[in-house]
């Protein structure tokens, strides 16, 4: 297809603007002007939409088909929260820091408290803030505050240290990295969890924090978690929660509960709001009562009479992670899905996920090596092991799904499983979906021993075949010239 | 069970499943998790039907006041937006896809944040540019941190004149490292280059600035382009795009790092986000860029495809070494900000550029007619600038929020001293009507 | 000319194709048109910009008074319709395709109007159905014309109990030909059987009925159907299909033509439209059906597609012989209504319909409490009632608009003597509050 | 694809519903209750979003690529006018009809009225009734109004036809036919117009109207369609004007103008509402100043404060075409439209939409055989004759474009061109698109010389090929069983 910029005709005009109703200015002096207008597009209406409808039908979608993409919680976006969200669309964010400002937006100021509340139950946190922008941004800001919390007892400089296991997301170390620590990377045991041993011995009292999502990347559930954190505490370091996986564990175990003294949660993954091709998402951080002082600010603080309002002295805070108030009009649509599925909904959500995700591990379990074979939760991690004795790899079994008409699972991460195929189908797909893909999965391990070249040469449906990726970063066009 | 949201099982099929996984039970599935550590309490109230929740939603919304008439600005513009934004932006193809990780099912998403990035770059005159950051105030600190990188040192100089949220979100990030960020105090509203002058020496390994500042004056940074490169540092601008339809580019002054928030660029208010931030820079220096970065290639038949290239540069491959943590990126509404750009196009971004500079003129010398009114004189402005009152701005304000009309951002509590001084920001979107009812409500509330 | 909405081309690109056709003006290629035949005058105002013209449409909509608590049917519902109907309705491949005469490329449209056939037939009970008409009056009137057909004769007779703006509708569309159509005055809102039984002979092609009827009540057609069919008339009822999640169908009854609005499936108020009209009956009389009918058929590979089909009935081929003269139809408020039932299944609305005369039914049982408020018995009623008011509705109704609430439909204009009765709906979006504000308001109203 | 109803899973929910607030009420008696619930769809949410999502795929549209669909003029819907209309969902039509209820429809009932008058200065009509569904409906409504007019005059009986010439469209005559009217047809003349001898011939005092449109459908302007009329009103008929074709015309002539007493513009062609697969449309009908005591009830009128009113006493009017007020949302959009555009932006659109047709018709005319050479308005029409000799029909060139990627003109219409290629291109499209249909329709010529059968067998892109229409029509499987 056409770049945009290829269908550009000189002097032609899209959206039209209002005629102006003040007089013109005089003009500015020369060395703050441009000296020639950015060569932007230059299309008629019709043909811009024309040209992103056609972009938009070269992308596969959850909309369209399966999307069992390990580690990102595809599940379906409900229409009624991008209504919902919209409701908010013409309201300032300065408003509310304006003085008297607060009292025209006790409806936003307000969803977002609650929405901290709920978030605090589900996670067993004592308090959240919602201005981290995504689930790293929350790491990064999670992290900070652990380093703020061991500044304010004198152990800034002593704190030198995040351990992290090696099924950890790349996020995770560099996160703490960004915040100024070292990582040290314990491996995983052969029972699919962090080694504990290991651990052990990494633990000393220079170590600041210890990041772990549990149930892990390979989608178990870490039965040693609270000796885990026992250990780390018995160091002074402070438990962080990687909370992209809490979709596997809701109503039924609480971080909080567990040790975890910092959670982020990726309202993008299992809330249900879209993920939008790689963003917005959003990354609301909970706390322990004991780091709640050095929380982000503005904090919103509810009075005694039920009003909302915004706490920003200069105290311990570590200050402002995000401009304004955090990614709200996603946090609109994860208000909204949690009140509409309530309780039971969610504790729903949580029990189906892991059923989905333990059925697809039985039915595919004699087909694909699973490096780790136990009960699962909300995904399962395949290695394409038996498929590379005949030379196909996982990216092979991927690029055959596409051709399928499928979305094909995480093949890079994690990293510590070889040929990794790595499974999340939530909890919102229905069974005829799951076996269809399960027929096809068992297809694609037929045909790696039958014509391995099949899954060579794929996908050969899709408008592109494989692409040369040496050349892309060699050549570095990452800007169309002329 | 059945009539939970988005939970299709049957009771029938989840036996089936059940049985095809060989355990009686669902709950047995979570057998994994020692019962000690079960949740004890779980106080959500009970669900809703989505009739309900839309309704819930809409009460909630209309506890915010609405159908203000705006004079704010602050980092988030109320810029028109054409329907056609958020008719293509919501293809479900675009919204509902994660990043593209395979290419071959993803060129939708590719190929518009390709022509993305090359927006950006030629709004700013940049060469690179990635696939977006967070917002604006991010964008600034990844800035900040890729000089660190760059120049291996560990001093980065901000000028006060940058908006103090983008300013407190980089001392946020940077608050753990062994960095140095020093701030140089606003002089008459403009970046005071004496002071930054005797600052500047080898340690530093970047200079912050926007344009236009948060008191909306419109700066020529070139000579300090000079100055700052002269020692092998690095000059940082953060801008306001739709003012580049105007305004001279960063790659016009020698700017080596660009960023910026893309809210006005065809992304709603929405109470602050989301929003995106973006980046762009020398060619140099694209290996340092944060975030993803979307590349043009081939496939075997040689057809022009895209991909996320340079990814050695990120997270999911160099782990704690990557330029930086991002992950997810704010995807969609840089898409929203071509569309925009693409719609708006060409000629249409400097009309609208002019008709912001025009209104905020006619603006200017309206309230300047109000007895004890005067206007910061420092430099020349854009859409945004700052006034002087007799009275306290917050008070004014205060009184004018009660009357539907938000008057504009009080300076008071950004910079001491500067109690009476009030930023107001005049987008295309203010009619001449809105604004004679501004001065005129304004006069009211100052002559008082 | 540049700026001019819609019209892309550019100066230079006119001129290219003004050569090319060898012409000097565009102006030139009029010359067809005589000059004393040219407009002489052209009053519109000046065009607007995208963003003024949402604006005053947005003023225009805020001339209508809004959040009103309504209780009126009369043709009209206000049901739920789940967010999915405009999210997928909305999808630009169906909204702006046009009829699918190339099948080929046009299977989502023709498979969604299958389907939506299906959804008639199986609601109905009846065998086929085509892919809509305009509303549920004119379906009243294609149904009329279709028995006229059928049977050959030339006499309607209609009940009075039918909703009167399609008894209008019928009677224009059957104005100028030379067929006698009779009325029926109700009987305690219901069909005079009696009358009707001294005028059923074998001059009568059809007798049409409603269910529920204009007055809410509930009615068994069956044995009318069988005292019909011994005159080889036809029976024609008209039907409500959200009552049908509970009511018996007219397949069930033994009607042979079935028609409706569809309105209540899916579709917006709107003040008034679009909706649509649908249209289904016995297999046998297919050939005589009005509109468009998507069929199954396969390709040459055997895949199964779908094509419009029997289309020797139609405008376009038959022309004057058609059964109808319809074209263009209401194809995308069929599809709204197939997503609407979609979306809602099977059990869903039979709830939905449970709800609606849960709440009607309560909603009668207070108003009854009312002094001097008693309801019409003769019949059971599904989510629509009459009550008797002891003054005249109208002032009644009135006064409850003054407190936003729409009470329902004063009979007084359409049936004489009614003046004092009212008929109320409630569906299932009126909450108990509102139904209790109703009876309260309405006990105030009329003990005044 | 699967139907819907082939994913139904017995006892699958979709949308949930609001627990009821009041008590179940008692049983309706058996006779008055279905015995079981109709068998709808029960699929969840996220398949019922694929099912459709992925349907719309199947369906070329406008917004996906041109349309050249002659005699549709199928033109850019912009997407502000979607927007607009939605501002209107709210408000029940009854409302206005209550007692009191007009004050508070004052918006919807001031934009019909508002519409009614823009309508009538393009048209050169006095009133226009908005109340029309579509243009057929707008066609009869206008014939029975003629109909009521002679009847008025004591003619009823005695006018008996109605005169249509053989290009016109179907509705035009079977809309006379519905409302009972005998149909005379005049042929055309080697000019492309009505032959006027004929036309004289058949004109009697019994004829009650003539209906045209014009341009016709062969996109020419009559030259004679002054004396026409002069002719028709001489035997007390009145002129008809279809007017489907107005978007060749605006501001340049106006049928009122030329002798015509009765119109129906499609405002889902020439005022940019979406087509929507085949509707809804909207035909508002225009009229002369005699034809007003006839139109239908209730009629919106303005009084002496400009207040609007309903008026709807039993007078000479036809009553109801409508139970409302017509689609309004729809013309809401072309209210929308049609105020947008402004006066100097319909005149361009008609210049510019002619400029395309005859740019189209340049280009291709020493491709294919076009019966009319000569200036053409705002359509052209071609014969595949040429082709034919090759054994390739105007179906054929239709397949082929749409493996090109096109959707064909019309091929079926009018019924005078044999072979008929039907091509409106709209002003919407720009040079670029219009090229390289223009190319497409040149390759389809040469490949119906050197390889015919490659358009036998078109089209091979889409989801299925040609279909057995016969079949169809045969076993008339229109709803499915089980
Ligand atoms: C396990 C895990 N942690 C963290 C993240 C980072 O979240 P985000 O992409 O929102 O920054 C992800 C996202 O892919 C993840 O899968
Ligand atoms: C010339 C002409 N007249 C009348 C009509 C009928 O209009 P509608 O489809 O809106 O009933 C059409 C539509 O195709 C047409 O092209």
């Amino acid at each position: 297809m056409q770049l945009i910029y290829e269908q550009s005709v000189n002097g032609r005009r899209g959206v039209r603007l209002p005629v102006s109703d003040v007089p013109a200015a005089a003009e500015l002096p020369g060395n703050l002007l441009r000296r020639e207008s950015a060569a932007l597009p230059e299309v008629a209406e019709l043909d811009l939409v024309r040209h992103f409808t056609n972009l938009s039908r070269r992308n596969y979608s959850l909309d369209t088909n399966f999307y069992p993409l390990g580690s990102c919680t595809m599940k379906y976006n409900a229409k009624v929260l991008e209504n919902a969200a919209a409701l908010f669309a013409p309201f300032h964010p300065m408003t509310a820091l304006l003085p008297g400002g607060v009292e025209l937006c006790q409806g936003s100021l307000g969803m977002l408290y609650d929405l901290g509340q709920m978030l605090a139950d589900i996670t067993g946190m004592d308090e959240v803030t919602t201005q981290p922008l995504a689930g790293a941004h929350g790491e990064m800001t999670g992290i900070l505050l652990i380093a703020a919390y061991h500044a304010s007892r004198g152990n800034k400089d002593k704190k030198k240290y995040v351990v992290v296991p090696d099924s950890s997301h790349g996020t995770n170390p560099a996160s703490a990295a960004i915040a100024g620590y070292e990582i040290i990377t314990v491996p995983t045991a052969p029972y699919g969890d962090m080694d504990i041993e290991l651990f052990k011995k990494a633990m000393t009292d220079e170590v600041a924090a210890v990041m772990m999502t549990c149930p892990n990347t390979l989608g178990l559930f870490n039965p040693h978690i609270k000796e885990i954190s026992d250990i780390a505490h018995s160091h002074d370091a402070l438990m962080y929660y990687d909370g992209a996986n809490l979709n596997a564990i809701m109503g039924k175990v609480k971080p909080g509960d567990v040790g975890f003294d910092v959670i982020h949660v990726n309202l993008h993954k299992t809330f249900g709001t879209p993920h939008g091709g790689g963003g917005p998402g959003s990354g609301p951080v909970g706390v322990k009562k004991a780091l709640i002082p050095f929380l982000p600010q503005p904090r919103i603080v509810m009075n005694d009479d039920g009003q909302f309002l915004l706490e920003d002295q200069k105290t311990a805070s570590i200050g402002r992670t995000a401009n304004f108030f955090g990614n709200f009009s996603v946090m609109a649509k994860a208000y909204a899905y949690i009140i509409m599925l309530g309780r039971e909904g969610l504790i729903r959500v949580s029990e189906q996920a892991v059923l989905n995700a333990n059925y697809i591990k039985e039915r595919l379990k004699t087909y694909y090596d699973l490096p780790y074979d136990m009960t699962c939760m909300h995904e399962c991690v395949f290695s394409a092991s038996k498929q590379l004795e005949h030379g196909v790899h996982a990216i092979d079994v991927a690029k055959f799904l596409i051709d399928k008409g499928y979305h094909p699972p995480t093949v890079y991460f994690p990293l510590i499983v070889k040929e990794a195929i790595m499974i999340e189908p939530t909890e919102t797909e229905s069974k005829a979906t799951l076996d269809a893909f399960i027929d096809v999965m068992i297809e694609a391990a037929i045909t790696a021993e039958t014509n391995p070249h099949l899954l060579h040469d794929a996908p050969v449906t899709t408008p592109v075949g494989r692409l040369d990726e040496t050349k892309a970063a060699r050549e570095q066009n990452v800007c169309c010239i002329g | 069970m059945n009539d939970s949201h988005y939970c299709p099982h049957t009771p029938e099929e989840i036996q089936e499943m059940l049985s095809a996984i060989g355990v009686a039970s669902v709950e047995e599935l979570f057998s994994p998790i020692p019962s000690e550590l079960r949740a004890k309490t779980f106080n959500l109230p009970p669900g809703l039907s989505e009739f309900e929740t839309f309704d819930k939603m809409k009460s909630i919304a209309a506890d915010n006041r609405g159908g203000m008439s705006g004079f704010v600005g602050g980092g988030f513009y109320d810029h028109i937006i054409p329907a056609a934004v958020d008719h293509l932006s919501g293809r479900a193809e675009f919204y509902t896809a994660y990043t593209p990780y395979q290419p071959e099912c993803s060129q939708g998403t590719l190929q518009a944040l390709f022509e993305y990035q090359t927006a950006i770059c030629r709004l700013t005159g940049m060469d690179v540019s990635n696939a977006s950051l967070y917002d604006g105030g991010t964008a600034c600190a990844e800035a900040a941190m890729m000089a660190l990188r760059i120049t291996g040192r560990n001093k980065i100089i901000v000028d006060g004149c940058v908006n103090p949220f983008s300013r407190q979100v980089l001392k946020t990030y940077l608050y753990n490292l062994d960095v140095e960020v020093v701030e140089i105090a606003p002089l008459d509203g403009l970046l005071n280059r004496e002071e930054l002058a005797g600052m500047l020496d080898e340690s530093v390994a970047a200079v912050l600035v926007q344009n236009p500042n948060f008191f909306g004056c419109v700066d020529d940074f070139s000579a300090l382009a000079q100055q700052v490169h002269a020692l092998d540092a690095l000059l940082i601008a953060s801008v306001y795009p739709i003012s580049l339809g105007l305004l001279a580019t960063p790659g016009e002054m020698g700017v080596d790092i660009t960023v910026g928030d893309g809210q006005s660029l065809g992304n709603p208010l929405s109470f602050g986000g989301p929003s995106f931030g973006f980046i762009a820079a020398r060619k140099a220096f694209i290996r340092n860029m944060p975030g993803r970065i979307i590349g043009e290639t081939v496939d075997k038949q040689g057809r022009r495809g895209f991909v996320l290239t340079l990814q050695a540069r990120e997270q999911h491959i160099k782990r704690h070494k990557a330029t930086s943590n991002i992950c997810s990126n704010q995807g969609l509404c840089a898409l929203r900000g071509l569309i925009f750009l693409s719609a708006i196009g060409r000629q249409g971004l400097v009309d609208m550029a002019r008709m912001n500079r025009d209104k905020a003129e006619y603006a200017k010398s309206q309230l300047v007619g109000i007895p004890g009114v005067t206007v910061l004189q420092s430099a020349a402005t854009f859409n945004e600038f700052t006034i002087f009152l007799p009275k306290p701005a917050d008070g004014v304000v205060a009184a004018l929020l009660r009357k539907d009309i938000i008057a504009g951002v009080p300076l008071g509590q950004y910079y001491q001293g500067s109690e009476n001084c009030l930023v107001v920001t005049v987008t295309e979107k203010r009619s001449r009507k809105e604004i004679d009812r501004l001065v005129k409500e304004l006069e009211v509330a100052v002559c008082n």
